[in-house]
């Protein structure tokens, strides 16, 4: 085992980690330890472009895009972070161009920008052109630039290291704080993949930033790393995650696998068809058609398909059609991804219609945090010391439904504060001591899983997971189907005790280590289905069948979900008398539900119309 | 109920499935082989969209779970899994196993001139290090302008080829003078060095040619073309190479 | 199951195909060059030592390795000319391959023209 | 040769690149290549032809033949740029290849001192010859000697 001592230790090195690392690591000693090369982050997957109000080639500005924000959010977006974002946002751009990002450029020389999802002119009047881009490689640009900068700057990194526990004064999962007392993160335990020694990693600030947890579903555009583990791991200590019912499944996956093909294939002129060849948006969105919100075109798709307009031999599918456009111009604009219609699916784009489908895109809940990136322990009170930024995190500037290019946003924004202000806390703050016993429980989880005879295999347990989320947790629920999920989630947290592994090495043991995220996958999969039980109305993301319709004098209130001992009272803070009540009792813990309020500046919420 | 399909992975049209059968080439030292590399034969069953990485996690998941690569996307875009299948270097992500001849057993070993370090797993230190030593990141001199540099799209297409890099290390490790002793640069670092010397916001480029101008740099590339068919991305990399070189000899004379 | 444990051989393409015959046939002609340049001193010594050793090169088994000689010699030649272009043309990079076959097809119209005289020349017996 | 040498030996060291010379010498040696070979093209091509296919071919070379052609200062020049080019291109590439298969320094420093070794000899040796060339040697078999010697 071997310990270090940070002043800030950043855990991730996606968009988010790495653009803290740049603001923590002038100002203090910093580490950024990664279970991925930092290039191999699933911000690199971003397609379509990041937005930010510059007005380049349009009219355009902040305020235009808060509201966009906030109404795309069916207004569960805490308005005063989306105002931040928004102005936030123009500098975050110019930031990343100055470090070298390679955008693409108008004909007088400045950021180029083109129309996406949900981005509106004066507050809904049509669609307007906010996303800066880099082709269709904008996240592939910014995971580069970023790392560039990092090594310009001489960041330390610890790459293939797993961070699997999170140090803290108190585990809240084991019982309440004290009056007074204050939540420190002292530290956290990683797993060097090559050696398959601990790291004990000591700091007096943590950044959280491990990106979100598409893995919980079967088709997802998600790495297949992304499983949640920070989510996971703050849940575990006992801090709440918030809002984790609202997940956002993107209209456009290459059917049947999920491969994203961005918004961006609609924003340069896309239009998506149903069998009998029609242009289904219209009826949908008439205003905006095809460029409506995510949560509204996937869910649209996923109409059409079950009212029996679906295509190809299933009739399990819709159309994305670009046969309309120029190749140069999808070339030029698109070529990442008419590239993935060719490789997987062998269709040609420029004259074929690509079948599409919604896929698991993105978690819009996470670990609740402030504007300052700080991780809530509660309703309000903060965990000194934590901090989180990206998809692992929420702010929440995106609600119950993510505007498209509004993550690659919040993750520089929201990365850059974190960044800041965690350095600044390091400055004041001195190290706590960590306990003796800090890795105990790391080594005994790691040792009794490799030890573990014969057993349910890993990849047998996720599969099932998977394929319950798919069928019972997407587009569409039920109170039926999720409870379905649930008692699935629930025999599956059984078996997980006894899965074993067969490669029982310490070098670069791979297998071992998707058990470990297996454990994380059933930890959030089952916090996202009881908060979707909980949550009897539909809103953005989350779309109950038997409760169609948005319910705001019930429920426009942030979930949060804590894991709490066996004996703890049923309810937690912020709990409202017979809506955010429920309880489920698992082994040895339960899942208590509380809320926090929705905070709102200057727009009231409105039914949500495109 | 859902909407969702009774069977999501249908694929379009009929896909039937069939028998493959991998080669792989296995190295761990923890193991009974100690510090030999064995071949193991697999036989698993895909379908007409699977692709090699497909294959593998089969292998890995359902017949043996100490089988060990890299990946993470899945799709070709974080280059996490470059390694040699059938001869050549290819991200297993991005290769149908339809396109390399399923009839006949698929040799998967990983990519040659880095340290093993277990079955397809390499030391990608070098690599990174290499790609350290040049500067990969914008130079500039002068004051920050308060909003973004201009440049044309012209002068952005300019070294739009060389931007797309993952750094998946396919194409150094297919360089035969990259094999020899490994100290040669190698393609990846002198193709993200391309990008900034022919980033016309950038001031760099004579400390990079510089570094480049070295009995390891780019003088040692013999044109073998490797790396252009290896890479995923499609850059042109012999031309990027060349592009380098007649830089440093106009500055040169 | 576990074979012998090889790696297999890299299967490149033309290009690295034809770089492997150029440090070949370069190789070759160096080591040739060597002798050559000192045979031909000879004529320093006296006239009876250099057609001494020249004689033997009259023989046809040396006259079938002159040939190979040329052989290399004109691939060489052709497609270091080639590299050249890649080096030096915009286009080349784009074009090696089709170039490797131009430096093929003039490689063998070249032989042809050579081996034919040479062989008869080499078979004939001369003088 | 060693393009596709199943080298498997497998998991080599980690290394560190040594500490490089920033001279232009490897830029000068690339161009020289490529010059020189444009130039030797002509060079050997025109060699090869004037004694391989004019006339008998092979069989018309002897000490007649030679001394004949160095009997012209055309011939002299053109042999002996031939000869430094060519030797030059040749070491130069050599070197390349030792450098490039040659992974223990004193190997390299051998095989190198070798190469050098060879080239000094032979090119001193060449032009010595070409220019201290006598076409008529006194007390030679007459009939051995080109007809420029009985004009
Ligand atoms: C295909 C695709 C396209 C998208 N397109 C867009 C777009 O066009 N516009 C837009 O705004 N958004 C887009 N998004 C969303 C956006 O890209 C992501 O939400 C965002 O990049 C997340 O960044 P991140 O830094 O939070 O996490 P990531 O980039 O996922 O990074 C997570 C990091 O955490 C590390 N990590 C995870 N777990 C551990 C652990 N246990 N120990 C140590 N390290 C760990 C990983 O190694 C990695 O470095 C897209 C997403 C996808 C999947
Ligand atoms: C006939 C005209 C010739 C031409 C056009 C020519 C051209 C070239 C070129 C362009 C190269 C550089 C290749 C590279 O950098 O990849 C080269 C390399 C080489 N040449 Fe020549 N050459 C000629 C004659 C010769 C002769 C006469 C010799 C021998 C004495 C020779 C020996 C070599 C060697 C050994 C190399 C190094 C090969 C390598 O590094 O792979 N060449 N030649
Ligand atoms: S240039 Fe191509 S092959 Fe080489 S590292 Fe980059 S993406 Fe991979
Ligand atoms: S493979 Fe190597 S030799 Fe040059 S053309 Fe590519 S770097
Ligand atoms: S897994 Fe990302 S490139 Fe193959």
């Amino acid at each position: 085992m071997q310990t270090h001592q940070y002043d800030v230790v950043i855990v991730g090195a996606g968009g988010a980690g790495m653009r803290a690392a740049l603001e923590a690591s002038g100002e203090v000693r910093t580490a950024v330890i990664s279970k991925l090369y930092p290039t191999r982050s699933h911000t690199g997957a971003a397609q379509g472009g990041m937005c930010a109000a510059l007005a380049n080639v349009e009219e355009d500005n902040w305020e235009w895009h808060t509201f966009d924000t906030v109404k795309g959010g069916d207004y569960l977006v805490d308005q005063d972070a989306a105002e931040i974002m928004a102005k936030e946002a123009i500098d975050a751009v110019l930031d990343l161009e100055r470090m070298g990002l390679p955008f693409n450029r108008t004909p007088e020389g400045r950021i180029d920008q083109r129309r996406f999802g949900g981005h509106t002119r004066n507050h809904g009047e049509a669609a307007v052109r906010r996303s800066c881009y880099a082709a269709d490689r904008t996240g592939h640009m910014i995971l580069q630039t970023l790392y560039q900068n990092c090594v310009k700057q001489d960041v330390e990194f610890f790459n293939e290291f797993y961070v699997l526990d999170l140090i803290t004064t108190h585990d809240l999962s084991q019982g309440d704080v004290a009056d007074g007392e204050e939540v420190h993160a002292t530290g956290v335990v990683a797993y060097d993949l090559q050696t398959g020694e601990i790291h004990v990693f000591q700091a007096k600030a943590i950044i959280f930033a491990t990106g979100g947890a598409g893995k919980i579903f079967k088709t997802t555009s998600n790495a297949h790393t992304l499983t949640g583990d920070g989510m996971a791991l703050a849940l575990r200590r006992g801090f709440p995650l918030e809002d984790m019912e609202f997940f956002q499944f993107h209209p456009t996956g290459l059917a049947g696998l999920g491969i994203l093909l961005s918004e961006a294939a609609r924003g340069e002129g896309g239009i998506l068809r149903n069998s009998e060849g029609e242009r289904f948006m219209e009826r949908y969105a008439p205003t905006i058609k095809d460029l409506a919100p995510r949560d509204i075109v996937a869910r649209s798709m996923a109409n059409e398909v079950r009212e029996g307009r679906g295509c190809g031999p299933n009739k399990d599918y819709v159309l994305l059609d670009l046969t309309h456009l120029e190749p140069a111009h999808i070339d030029a604009k698109l070529p990442d991804i008419t590239e993935f219609a060719r490789t997987y699916l062998g269709i040609e784009p420029y004259t074929e219609p690509v079948p599409v489908y919604p896929t698991a895109h993105y978690a819009m809940g996470g670990i609740p945090t402030n504007v300052e990136a700080e991780v809530l322990r509660d309703s309000h009170n903060v965990v000194k010391g934590l901090y989180a930024a990206g998809e692992v995190a929420c702010v929440s500037v995106h609600g119950s439904n993510r505007l498209g290019t509004n993550s690659l946003l919040d993750i520089n924004v929201f990365g850059k504060r974190a960044g800041r202000t965690a350095a600044a806390y390091a400055k004041t703050a001195s190290f706590t001591e960590l306990p003796a016993d800090a890795a105990d429980r790391t080594v005994a989880q790691l040792d009794e899983m490799r030890n573990r005879p014969d057993g349910d295999r890993v990849s047998d347990v996720r599969r099932e997971l998977q394929e319950t989320m798919d069928a019972n947790a997407q587009v569409f629920r039920t109170g039926e189907s999720l409870n379905q999920a649930l008692s699935d989630i629930r025999a599956l947290q059984a078996r997980f005790k006894n899965v074993s592994v067969q490669d029982k090495g310490r070098l670069f043991n791979t297998d071992l280590l998707e058990a470990l995220e297996l454990g994380f996958l059933l930890d959030i999969a089952e916090v996202t289905v009881v908060a979707a039980i909980n949550r009897k109305e539909s809103r953005g993301g989350h779309y109950r069948e038997d409760f169609p319709d948005r319910d705001d004098t019930n429920y426009m209130l942030h979930t949060m979900t804590y894991r709490r001992p066996p004996s703890a009272p049923d309810t937690a803070d912020g709990t409202v008398e017979g809506y955010f009540d429920h309880v489920e009792e698992f082994e040895g813990y339960k899942v208590v539900l509380g809320s926090k309020s929705v905070t709102q500046t200057r727009y009231e919420p409105m039914e949500r119309k495109y | 109920m859902t909407a969702t399909l009774e069977n999501p992975a249908t694929e379009v049209g009929t896909v039937p499935s069939f028998e493959v059968t991998l080669r792989v080439r296995r190295y761990s030292p923890e193991s009974e082989h100690g510090e030999e590399s064995t071949w193991d034969e697999f036989t698993v069953t895909a379908h007409g969209t699977d692709r090699v990485l497909d294959a593998l996690h089969k292998i890995k998941w359902e017949h043996d779970g100490s089988l060990t690569f890299r990946r993470s996307c899945a799709h070709g875009v974080c280059g996490s899994d470059a390694m040699r299948i059938n001869g050549r270097n290819r991200l297993a992500c991005k290769t149908l196993l339809k396109d390399v001849n399923p009839d006949k057993p698929i040799t998967v070993e990983p990519i040659k001139g880095l340290p093993v370090i277990k079955d397809l797993v390499v030391d990608m230190e070098p690599f990174f290090a290499s790609y350290r030593e040049i500067m990969p990141f914008l130079i500039t001199s002068g004051n920050e302008p308060s909003k973004e540099r201009i440049q044309s799209a012209e002068q952005r297409e300019r070294f739009d080829d060389t931007t797309k890099c993952i750094l998946c290390a396919a194409c150094t490790s297919s360089c035969p003078v990259f094999w020899t002793d490994g100290q040669y640069f190698g393609p990846a670092a002198i193709v993200n060095a391309h990008r900034f010397i022919f980033d016309s916001r950038d001031d760099g480029a004579t400390q990079r040619l510089e570094i480049l101008n070295d009995k390891e740099g780019v003088w040692r590339c013999r044109t073998t073309f490797n790396c252009t068919e290896a890479c995923p991305r499609g850059i042109e990399i012999t031309k990027a190479i060349q592009e380098v070189k007649r830089a440093m000899i106009r500055r040169a004379f | 199951m576990p074979s012998a444990p090889a790696g297999t051989l890299y299967r490149g393409r033309e290009g690295m195909w034809s770089w492997v015959a150029h440090r070949v046939t370069g190789v070759l002609i160096f080591f040739f060059l060597l002798v050559h340049v000192l045979d031909t001193a000879l004529v320093r010594v006296s006239p009876e030592a250099y057609n001494a050793v020249i004689s033997t090169y009259q023989t046809e088994i040396m006259g079938l390795g002159e040939a190979g000689l040329v052989a290399a010699i004109v691939f060489h030649a052709f497609n270091g000319i080639r590299i050249i272009l890649v080096d030096f043309w915009a286009k080349g990079p784009k074009y090696q391959r089709v170039m490797l076959w131009v430096v093929i097809g003039l490689f063998a119209v070249t032989m042809a023209g050579f081996l034919p005289r040479h062989l008869m020349n080499v078979f004939s017996g001369g003088h | 040769m060693a393009a596709g040498t199943p080298d498997l030996a497998a998991p080599r060291e980690a290394y560190r690149r040594k500490k490089s010379t920033r001279t232009n010498y490897e830029l000068y040696g690339w161009v020289f290549m490529r010059a020189s070979g444009v130039v030797l093209l002509v060079l050997i091509f025109g060699h090869l032809f004037v004694n391989l296919m004019v006339g008998d071919g092979v069989h018309a070379i002897d000490f007649a033949f030679v001394g004949g052609k160095w009997t012209s200062p055309f011939w002299q020049v053109w042999d002996l740029l031939m000869l430094w080019l060519a030797m030059i291109h040749g070491t130069n590439g050599v070197r390349t290849i030792i450098n490039d298969y040659a992974e223990r320094d004193t190997t390299r420093l051998v095989l190198k001192l070798a190469l050098y070794l060879a080239f000094t000899i032979v090119v001193v040796a060449g032009t010595l010859v070409i220019f201290t060339f006598s076409p008529c040697p006194v007390g030679a078999d007459p009939s051995l000697l080109p007809s420029v010697c009985f004009s």
